[in-house]
């Protein structure tokens, strides 16, 4: 008996439900699930909850789905990268959910490691911590976190295995790895899909226990923007 | 030189050898400009320690910095994700991390990441980066592009952290924060200590040793 | 064919393909021996997923389950450090965890870590896995080696977490953590009902379908 | 100019001072800092609180400080594999703070991370919570742990570049990387010191900004047990 997680975006995006909360990762479109996103474009669920560092960028990536009108809500440190985000904000059309960047990173790994919620000073004394739990350990004051989790997360990596081991490529790893590890379903899309012997185990970054699907990438991010490659 | 060069280039004598610092958008980036490559280790958040420029023509589009900028990987880099990356922001593993700023008052604090009036949807590593950094140095142009003191009595604009900036460089001089206030320790270029005084709202001593040298 | 490996055996039959699986010192050791490599995958606490057994001239001094037992690499295998390690467990992405027990009662606690009256120095990661695996199945001798119920009315030992056992597996019998109780849903070997009975102080319920199949 | 870690274990361990806390990496003997815990032993710090997962095994590792009564305190998660700590600890000559193993490891990543403090299931209900801060979320009770750091960590590793770079060998990896992130000084044994362009940064796994000093290994545990090479 031997696992083999690939699938099709077409077929696997239809794990997103309405009203689901996904996480999504990269940084910018910086391993971004391009792909992934691009299948979901087509795919009917709504009222989303999108916990992603960046809205993508305007008509790009994640900035695809707003225009569509499929975000209820988005968590995140950096919505500027999205021009058109503020408009929906201020429409009162998407809810804005803003963390320190750190906060965010923390959370996610929190939520994926089974952790209740952490203390940090990041955002102590500042507008992002107002109606935040704040707590005085030894002598300094802290910030009370909340872990976040998802239904499904959809992220990017380099290499896979058929059991779904994963490693990453440059500054595209970002907040992929931790999204691996916080959601109830994990939909990878990668570049290539490798023999299991070719991927060392001390340099796997994702283990495969926290990826239930493997896809492989169609659109991808070069220097001339987001372009579709033959697979 | 531009002004913005100037400024980069004194951010870069504030350095120690050896030293792992993280360079802000704007005029921090042009501070690698004026650093030994193999001298320093400049971390990026978004994933990287060991950031150094890359010619055009090696361009990667997944190797970029916090600025979403092109970079290079230098001898002896690594990658990792973002908690580990901000692991090393909170956790006081960087040395220096020199920041962009809309305000810097009287009392060391910094404003950097949001106007009042204006949509609040973005902050990033700032405040991480404010909180965690062993030293702060601050870069900025001395006043607002409508000509308005940028270094005022207190942040009119939402604070960044409660932690003080150690050092603020602005084209008109450098601040040192010390016994709880900043000094004036240096003037830049042909600046008088005039310029500086009409330039800002904020409360500064002008350091014993410049007044000294200026008699 | 021992009761130890009876137990083991009995163990293996609970597990579903594809499973990650935690497995603890003892009688957990031996599940092993009964699942087919390429289709369950083990993960040991001290830093592996894709523990297999070790031929005795392959043995590698660093490479050790959480027993400190020498173990081999399977393919597809991965090690991470212990914070890592912990993560996996606690954050709910391991499947089963089989572990031993000084006592398991009535409510379904499991008491594994520490003996009244003697030192308590040593716990490892007992209280973790029995908090954060997805299953926990019990292997343990129905009494202790004095004769004294194992499965207990209420642990007289310190428990190791409030959350139930799912399945309790000894040399007498399996029960099955259903509705608030446990039910006793085989019987091992040729132990009858009586012999359960009487070497146990616990409540629980015989199932229907094994009364059924007696009758 | 171009950085260089390397020192003795004779000369770095002078960093260790009376009344220090250490960590000091491995799971039983594997990944123990051999060759750096034989140098402290013939160095006079002494009252040092150790956190270590185990104090050694008996007279072997951190079991010959104990030996020489230089531990004041133990943190750790299972001294049962050094036999004499039960006496030590009952005569009252060494005190005892004993953690779950996910517990401790978190600990020490929070340590090295900034976090004040984390919410974990782990020991809720259980002696080892006995006294600890429980708080409800979302319906569940947690457990508040906070964060440990140490004055110096000694941490084994298997390859190492001059600026610091390190990488682990198979097991042998457990809590070295979580403590290079904990001290305020990290030293760290290594098999091998190679060229920087050995070692991919992609599977580098503990940077070199948390290193101070390396020392190469002169005790190595083999299958015939702890020997000493040739270096």
């Amino acid at each position: 008996m031997v696992i083999n997680k690939i699938s099709t975006a077409e077929q696997v995006i239809m794990k997103v439900q309405t009203g689901d909360t996904l996480m999504v990762g990269g940084f910018g479109l910086v391993g971004s699930p391009l792909t992934l996103i691009d299948a979901l474009t087509r795919h009917d669920a709504g009222n989303l909850t999108i916990i992603s560092n960046n809205v993508g960028e305007a008509g790009k990536g994640l900035g695809l789905l707003l225009r569509q009108d499929r975000l209820k809500k988005a968590v995140g440190s950096y919505f500027t990268s999205n021009r058109e985000v503020a408009k929906w904000y201020n429409d009162g059309l998407l809810e804005l959910e803003l963390l320190p960047q750190g906060t965010f990173s923390e959370a996610i790994r929190a939520g994926g490691a089974g952790i209740g919620g952490f203390y940090t000073k990041t955002a102590v004394g500042t507008d992002l911590a107002a109606g935040k739990e704040t707590k005085l350990i030894d002598g300094e004051t802290y910030v009370l976190e909340k872990p976040l989790k998802a239904n499904v997360a959809l992220i990017r990596a380099w290499k896979a295995d058929l059991k779904g081991n994963l490693i990453y490529y440059k500054t595209a790893r970002n907040f992929n790895p931790l999204m691996a590890s916080a959601a109830d379903y994990v939909i990878a899309e990668v570049d290539e899909i490798v023999d299991e012997r070719d991927l060392s185990p001390e340099e796997i970054v994702t283990p495969h226990l926290y990826v239930d699907a493997i896809v492989e990438s169609r659109l991808i991010l070069t220097r001339e923007g987001v372009v579709e490659r033959d697979i | 030189m531009t002004f913005k060069e100037r400024i980069a280039k004194k951010a870069a004598e504030q350095l120690v050898p050896c030293s792992i610092i993280n360079l802000g958008i704007g005029i921090p980036t042009l501070v690698a400009n004026y650093l030994d490559k193999d001298a320093y280790y400049l971390h990026t958040e978004n994933g990287l320690l060991g950031v150094t420029s890359v010619a055009e023509e090696d361009i990667d589009p997944l190797l970029v910095n916090a600025g979403k900028l092109p970079v290079g990987e230098a001898a002896g880099a690594s990658y990792f994700h973002s908690a580990d990356s901000f692991s090393m922001i909170r956790g006081g593993h960087i040395d220096v991390a020199i920041l962009g700023a809309l305000q810097v008052d009287s009392k060391g604090m910094v404003a950097n990441w949001a106007i009042p009036g204006k949509d609040i949807i973005g902050v990033g590593g700032a405040m991480d980066l404010l909180v965690g950094a062993k030293k702060i140095i601050i870069t900025t142009n001395h006043v607002a592009k409508d000509g308005t003191p940028k270094f005022v009595k207190e942040c009119t604009y939402p604070v960044t952290s409660t932690r003080q900036a150690d050092i603020l460089i602005t084209d008109l001089a450098v601040f040192h924060w010390k016994n709880g206030r900043y000094e004036l320790t240096e003037l830049m270029g042909d600046t008088s200590l005039k310029d500086v005084e009409e330039n800002t709202t904020a409360f500064y001593k002008v350091s014993e040793q410049l007044l000294e040298k200026r008699r």
